[in-house]
């Protein structure tokens, strides 16, 4: 099988695994999740070999794998769709293909497969728990089967299949297709359990939100292949009279070139798609989805995909240095911003919800000062680390569930870390790849994967003098390792706070597992891309990731000479962080004591009530202005003023004209007229035949006579 | 075989009065036989459709399988009838909805024949509008339409409700179908005067009405006209066409006989009005509109985009803001056939170019791609309303759990009315800011305000339906909510196969609409 | 005075003195038997005239069929009348006169027309008349329609005859 | 030879006759034998008119033919009309058959 054709193929068994669930295996749930995890390893296994077949090709960026069909005609000539995968693409593969996988293992184990079904559980709601007895007759309240587990592959698979789709596109448009399929699915598993008024706000909320982001794409690819008669990205980017011709300053609003206001656009949906602000608000309420398979979907999956779009655009970003302003600026404050209230959060997958958003600022704004490489890599190990974490707390959660079971006390919030503690010694697998997660995610210096990403972004932002995005972006680094300790701490360190954090237990094999695998990911992926000239371990390994998809472009991003001080500013942020998270919270024992609970940040800037003033409370009183005052108020009334105004012309001609002059003046009096005549002349009607006669006769007789004599007397 | 395939088109157009008269002859009360043969006699001219569209050379230009059958000899008038890939992909629509619509009509148990009846007159007035190549021709099929609509919303239409007339000259009340009937027939009839009167005069000018010889001649027409200036004339004539399929479209504001009309009419007679009868207003601005006057088209191409923007934007807000089922369902007509003329608008304003054919191909393929998922949405509201006798989505709510196979379909049809990719709706939508975008900028950016409504009043809608806790009171005893049965999957399921192959490989229609759009304009 | 001459005076005078007789004789049998006479005068003035066709259809339609027919009608309806009362109006004369004076107005009419002494000219040679008739009757150069509409004219009062005698309280069996 | 007035005022004269029957009988049936006395004296002017003029011309001819048609038809409804009025009335006078005045 050529390499070509596998790539078509990595995206269909997902997807078949869809329909294949949803129409047919729905009702057997071990069928439902061998096809879907069977998908999802037949996908992973064609992502391998499409990965290594790319590492094998020399200058991939110039010779990647591309095929294509045509798809729509317009005009004379066709818009063809197709695959292609480059060094940015294959690395992007290599993440996501290994992330779905451990996902859809996850999520065997993380819907209790193989328990009892509920007692009381139903369809739409998260499950309760079931009853059961054991052989000496005591009764257990154990985790109970996800009533909807088929559906949950079935979405899985879907959600897979787009995030495949974006990947391999060769172009805006079934990127676009994919993108917008994750919409859906995401809209579908933040809503899993419909049941939640809260779960189904937070699904129609993410869903607007990122379609706000959506429709200025959708402009945006508009505008872009109205200009250049292509969507594909070697296409657009490899005609330099072309990409010459959408730099021209000035030729657009605000002063911006065409290509910068097709970036902006584009990067608009990216606004949307990966949580940057203004448009972050849905990610946190995101993590209403099933706990935490769905939010790591989210987090660590789609919203990458906002990045990935981005750095595959970055040619044309580049291209105007407004928008490249504004790409830094959105990135950087979307990093402190989001940082900030992380601080604040008690719930241990908001914490990682908006810890997600920061990190996604930190690529955006890595892309704003143009080190794309440098995003992309912090993409790959985000990717990894965040969805350890997420998986990690997942696991938390479930193990915290456990307890809470146990004990019957349901009013016990099992997402709250101020009811954790101590978690250390009942989940050890948990906790120690959760550590791995969390250093990374802090940028442990040296060991982790986070740490190289984002001292690499870091490094760029001086060597470009960026200062102001370096002094922001090192501040939020040091946010981020804070609250990363703070949330370890107060989840797995210390005592159990709650009697349900004592009976948490570890979880199941399909949980763990990924768990492992991540971790390595979490620690190994970092090495591929150590500086050459980084001290001491420059050149051990061969900076690979930098020469492989900087290889994407045309012209190789040049390498930035190594800076102690974005080096040693690293150091500091990471490891100050984590040292002040863990010394001040490991006395920290409620929300009370905590002094960062502050309402300003816990009500994150109030942005969700700002917004229900600003757009929602409108929209609805326009729409309600639309229908009732605008269509059956002014149209409406308009037409039912025509309505009656003709039955009142009607009514006007019948009783004023028709009945008084025309019925009874002519019409009756004619009748009245006519009746007396005939009243009068009545006699002669005798009924005898031979006086009709006669009286014709005579009558014949005299006319005859007259017109004889007097014509007579004329001829 | 050879006769019928002579005379292919005029067997589809009739097939259906044949079928009805022969109804009358089958006895009244044999419901069961009533329903199967108006079904199976409407599956008949969808074969022969079938046949007529692998018949049908997409690389030909003009009209084929014409056919001239004698009609008003005094006025030169024939029944010329014929078909090229703009109106074949119509045909293929209206013979497609047709007997899905009726196999969605066997729950009617009111006057099944008089119905069945109805059903298949309506089938041949609006397959009538659809081959006519002759303006007298179109004209009467087009009102042909009307008669049968007016008296399925007024006989089978929902029996409940009352509506308040407020007027200046006071208030009175009426019965809703007999409201919404009466405002769909006067609305309809209103609009088409001008287009009458302006058919008329084209008549007597050029002494017939054959549209091809008319099309040829009238857009050089530079005499003046009963002592007017041409160009005056044809500004009139103009406006008289463009209101006559406004109103029928609907655009904005000539709309809100739809909602009342969609709310009150059948199930299925929601789903051919949606999925056809509003089609032919957009086919009437494809058909006469843009080649007889391209002139005065793209002179007001401005102000037709702008009554477009205003479809898209106010209908999307009005679905949003609607508290009755159906009716949000209506109100989204509005905002998708507000795309249609946006594209046809943004033709209009540069005929022949790249971007207005890729506006072209995005109208026609909307205008089908609407016919689908409107009717399947006016289809799945049908069969909740029988269930239940209720529309008001405050009394919904948390059914997801009683009726998911439903519930997946519901989800599926209104993600291919939001334009999801990967569905059909998707393809043209894109198709139709692609093109409207380099031609109409601004209006297509207002435009799309109203694709963002889209997704909140669709998401609105699956909420107020599906989600949110169970629904006790629809969970037990009388008020039970049964699953979606067999025959309502069937009906479903080839509208859904249709939405799914188009939103995935759209070329094989596509391609038809696409070359009629490069040889028409 | 020819022979000719005489004939036609005699055959008038006998013609109208029955006619007399027939709108002035009480019974009315005697009437009907008068008419039988006046009508035989006319088919005799016919054959004076050489249509023999007609003549001869005077007898056989009018003599043979509806004279007879008279006579059933006189038959049917007598039971009242008999004989008895004046068979005249009372205003009799005031008929008398206007007979006269229409007689009188013709005549007077005629008298002023220059056609009145033309002589009938001789019958061209070997010209049959009935042929000729019969060929004008079912050519449908001349009067085949009419006649057809003269069938259809006799057999629409042939029914119209029966239906309106047919007497309901006798006849209908179906009541 | 017979010149052509005197036909024609024999058949004035059988036609005064008649009107003479038609007015002054008052016996329904008389009426009628009035009737066929003018019909006949039309018939004769008919005859008269055609052996007088182009004796090619069948068109005298065929018009007393149609003639002696209606004469038979009008006799035949008419003494239907006659008897039936007699079943229903018991009278054939005209003047008692009255029932179409006012």
């Amino acid at each position: 099988m050529t390499t070509e054709t596998l790539i078509w193929l990595i995206p269909l068994p997902p997807a078949l695994a869809f329909f294949l669930i949803v129409l047919f295996t729905n009702k057997n749930k071990a069928l439902s999740h061998t096809v879907g995890v069977g998908a999802a390893v037949l996908s992973w296994l064609a992502s391998m070999v499409v990965f290594f077949r790319a590492l094998s090709v020399e200058h991939l960026g110039e010779h990647p794998f591309v095929s294509s069909v045509n798809w729509l005609p317009t005009g004379d000539t066709w818009f063809r769709i197709g695959v292609a995968i480059d060094p940015l693409g294959a690395a992007v593969l290599f993440f996501v293909s290994i992330t779905i996988f451990m996902i859809f293992l996850y999520s065997v184990g993380y819907h209790n497969f193989g328990q009892p079904a509920g007692d009381h559980d139903r369809k739409g709601l998260p499950p309760h728990g079931a009853t059961v007895t054991d052989e000496h007759g005591h009764q257990h309240v154990v985790p109970s089967v996800e009533p909807m587990y088929s559906r949950f592959f079935a979405f899985l698979g879907l959600f897979a299949f787009g995030m495949y789709t974006l990947v391999v596109s060769d172009n805006l448009l079934t990127l676009f297709v994919g993108w917008e399929i994750m919409g859906l699915c995401s809209y579908l598993l933040i809503g899993f359990w419909y049941g939640k008024p809260s779960a189904r706000a937070a699904a129609i909320k993410a869903f607007m939100t990122t379609r706000i982001g959506d429709v200025f794409m959708l402009l945006g690819i508009g505008l872009l292949y109205s200009l250049t008669g292509t969507l594909n990205f070697r296409e657009i980017f490899g005609n330099e009279e072309l990409m010459h011709t959408l730099a021209t300053p000035g030729t657009t609003l605000f002063g911006l070139s065409l290509a910068g206001l097709i970036a902006l656009l584009l990067f608009i949906g990216t606004v949307g798609k990966s949580a940057q602000w203004p448009l972050h608000v849905w990610l946190p309420d995101a993590m209403e989805g099933p706990t935490p398979v769905s939010a790591m979907i989210h987090a660590a999956t789609m919203v990458s995909a906002g990045v990935y779009a981005v750095i595959r655009m970055f040619p044309l970003l580049s291209l105007d240095h407004n928008t490249m302003t504004v790409v830094a600026f959105i990135g950087t404050f979307t990093a402190i911003f989001a940082a900030t209230i992380a601080v604040a959060q008690n719930d241990i997958k908001r914490v990682l919800a908006y810890s997600t958003i920061s990190q996604l600022g930190f690529m955006i704004a890595a892309l704003g000062i143009g080190a794309y490489v440098a995003a992309a890599f912090h993409l790959v190990t985000h990717a990894f680390f965040k969805a350890l974490l997420f998986l990690g707390s997942g696991s938390v959660i479930h193990g915290m569930e456990h307890g809470v079971l146990h004990t019957g006390n349901h009013s016990v919030d099992p997402q709250d870390m101020f009811n954790m503690g101590g978690l250390r010694k009942k989940m050890p697998i948990t906790f120690w790849t959760f550590l791995i997660g969390g250093f990374a995610l802090s940028g442990f210096p040296l060991l982790t994967a986070g740490f190289w990403s984002k001292d690499e972004i870091l490094a760029d932002a001086w060597a470009n003098g960026h200062l102001a995005v370096f002094i922001t972006l090192a501040t939020a680094a040091f946010l981020t390792a804070f609250y990363t300790m703070r949330q370890i701490t107060l989840t797995f360190l210390g005592e159990p706070r709650t009697k349900e954090a004592e009976h948490a237990q570890e979880t199941p094999w399909t949980m763990t597992v990924p768990l492992m695998v991540l971790s390595v990911f979490a620690i190994g992926y970092g090495w591929v891309g150590i500086p050459e000239d980084f001290p001491l371990l420059g050149g051990l390994l061969p900076s690979w990731f930098h020469e492989f998809v900087g290889g994407t472009l045309a012209e190789h991003p040049e390498v930035i000479p190594f800076n102690p001080v974005p080096l040693t500013v690293s150091l500091v942020v990471a490891l100050g962080g984590l040292l002040l998270g863990w010394l001040y919270y490991r006395n920290v024992n409620s929300a009370k004591e905590d002094f960062f609970q502050i309402p300003l940040l816990k009500n994150k800037y109030h942005f969700d009530e700002a917004y229900q003033v600003v757009f929602i409370g409108p929209v609805i009183w326009l729409s309600e202005v639309f229908t009732k005052w605008a269509d059956q108020g002014v149209i409406d009334g308009i037409l039912h003023f025509f309505g009656p105004a003709t039955g009142g012309i009607g009514a006007f001609i019948r009783n004023k004209i028709d009945l008084p002059i025309i019925n009874e003046f002519i019409g009756d009096g004619l009748a009245a007229v006519t009746q007396e005549t005939g009243r009068t002349l009545r006699p002669i009607q005798t009924g005898r035949i031979q006086q009709y006669m006669m009286l014709s006769l005579v009558i014949l007789a005299v006319v005859g006579a007259l017109l004889y004599f007097m014509l007579g007397a004329g001829l | 075989m050879n006769f019928i395939y002579e005379h292919l088109l005029l067997v589809i157009l009739f097939f259906p009065t044949l079928a009805a008269l022969v109804m009358l002859f089958l006895p009244a009360g044999e419901n069961k036989l009533l329903r199967w043969f108006a079904f199976g006699a409407s599956l008949v001219p969808f074969i022969l459709s079938v046949w007529l569209w692998t018949q049908f050379d997409p690389n030909v230009a003009g009209y084929q399988f014409e056919a001239q059958y004698p009609w008003y000899e005094a006025l030169h008038s024939s029944l010329h009838l014929g078909v090229d890939g703009l109106s074949l992909t119509m045909v293929m629509l209206t013979t497609l909805l047709t007997p899905i619509a009726l196999l969605a009509s066997f729950s009617i148990n009111d006057r099944v024949k008089a119905y069945m009846m109805l059903f298949l007159f309506l089938e041949t007035g609006m397959l009538g509008v659809f081959m006519a190549v002759d303006l007298l021709i179109f004209f009467v099929f087009w009102e042909v339409g009307l008669v049968p609509m007016y008296f399925l919303i007024n006989q089978w239409g929902s029996p409940k409700g009352e509506r308040e007339v407020r007027s200046i000259f006071g208030k009175f009340t009426m019965s809703a179908r007999n409201y919404a009937s009466l405002k769909f027939m006067i609305y309809t009839m209103g609009g088409s005067l001008g287009l009458l009167l302006a058919v008329q005069m084209l008549g007597v000018l050029f002494g017939n009405y054959d549209l091809q010889y008319i099309t040829a001649n009238w857009s050089g027409y530079t005499k003046d006209l009963m002592g007017i200036s041409v160009s005056t004339v044809k500004t009139v004539a103009f406006w008289a066409f463009v209101i006559a399929f406004a109103v029928k479209v609907p655009l904005w504001p000539f709309h809100t006989w739809l909602p009342d009309a969609h709310t009150e009419a059948p199930t299925a007679g929601s789903m051919i009005l949606a999925g056809v009868l509003l089609k032919l207003g957009a086919y009437g601005f494809l058909r006469l509109v843009l080649p007889l006057y391209p002139a005065e088209a793209k002179y007001f191409a401005g102000a037709l985009a702008f009554l477009a923007t205003a479809a898209i934007v106010f209908g999307a807000f009005a679905s949003f803001g609607q508290t009755d089922f159906k009716r949000l369902v209506a109100y989204s007509s509005v905002n998708h056939m507000g795309f249609v003329v946006l594209g046809i608008a943004a033709a209009a304003s540069a005929v022949g170019t790249q971007d207005a054919t890729i506006a072209l191909n995005g109208a026609v393929l909307q205008m089908f791609n609407h016919g689908l998922s409107a009717a399947g949405m006016f289809f799945l509201v049908g069969v909740i309303y029988e269930r239940t006798h209720t529309r008001n989505l405050d009394d919904f709510g948390g059914l997801f759990p009683l009726v998911p196979v439903y519930g997946g379909i519901l989800i599926f049809t209104r993600m291919a009315s939001l334009g999801l990719p990967g569905l059909n709706g998707f393809i043209s939508e894109f198709l139709v800011v692609r093109g409207s975008l380099p031609l109409l900028p601004v209006y297509t950016a207002v435009s799309m305000l109203g694709l963002l409504m889209t997704g909140a009043y669709i998401l609105k809608g699956i909420k107020q339906v599906l989600h949110g806790p169970l629904n006790e009171h629809w969970a037990h005893g009388e008020h039970k909510l049964t699953e979606i049965n067999t025959r309502e999957i069937l009906v479903m399921a080839p509208l859904m196969i249709l939405i799914l192959v188009i939103g995935l490989w759209p070329a094989w229609i596509l391609d038809v609409i696409n070359k009629a759009m490069m040889m028409l304009f | 005075m020819t022979t000719a001459q005489i004939i036609f005076l005699v055959v008038a005078a006998v013609t109208l003195a029955s006619a007399f007789m027939v709108v002035t004789t009480r019974n009315l049998i005697h009437a009907a038997l008068w008419l039988v006479a006046t009508l035989f005068g006319v088919a005799v003035t016919y054959a004076l005239l050489d249509a023999g066709f007609l003549a001869v259809v005077q007898v056989v339609v009018y003599i043979g069929a509806i004279a007879i027919l008279f006579i059933f009608a006189v038959m049917l309806t007598r039971k009242e009348m008999r004989d008895q009362g004046p068979q005249l109006n009372s205003g009799w004369w005031i008929s008398a006169l206007l007979a006269v004076l229409t007689f009188g107005g013709l005549v007077g009419m005629l008298w002023g027309w220059r056609g009145m002494d033309t002589l009938a000219s001789e019958m061209p040679v070997g010209f049959d008349s009935i042929n000729a008739l019969g060929d004008a009757l079912i050519s449908p150069n001349a009067f085949v329609l009419p006649f057809e509409v003269a069938s259809v004219l006799l057999l629409a009062a042939l029914v119209g005859a029966v239906y309106v005698a047919f007497n309901p309280r006798s006849g209908d069996s179906r009541k | 030879m017979i010149p052509l007035s005197w036909y024609l005022i024999f058949a004035a004269g059988l036609f005064s006759l008649g009107l003479f029957g038609v007015l002054a009988r008052r016996n329904a049936v008389a009426i009628l034998l009035g009737v066929e006395l003018m019909l006949n004296a039309v018939n004769i002017n008919l005859a008269a008119f055609w052996r007088y003029g182009n004796v090619a011309d069948m068109t005298g001819q065929v018009f007393a033919i149609i003639v002696f048609a209606v004469a038979a038809a009008e006799v035949a409804v008419g003494l239907a009309l006659v008897i039936s009025v007699y079943r229903s009335r018991n009278t054939v006078v005209a003047d008692e058959i009255d029932m179409l005045k006012w």
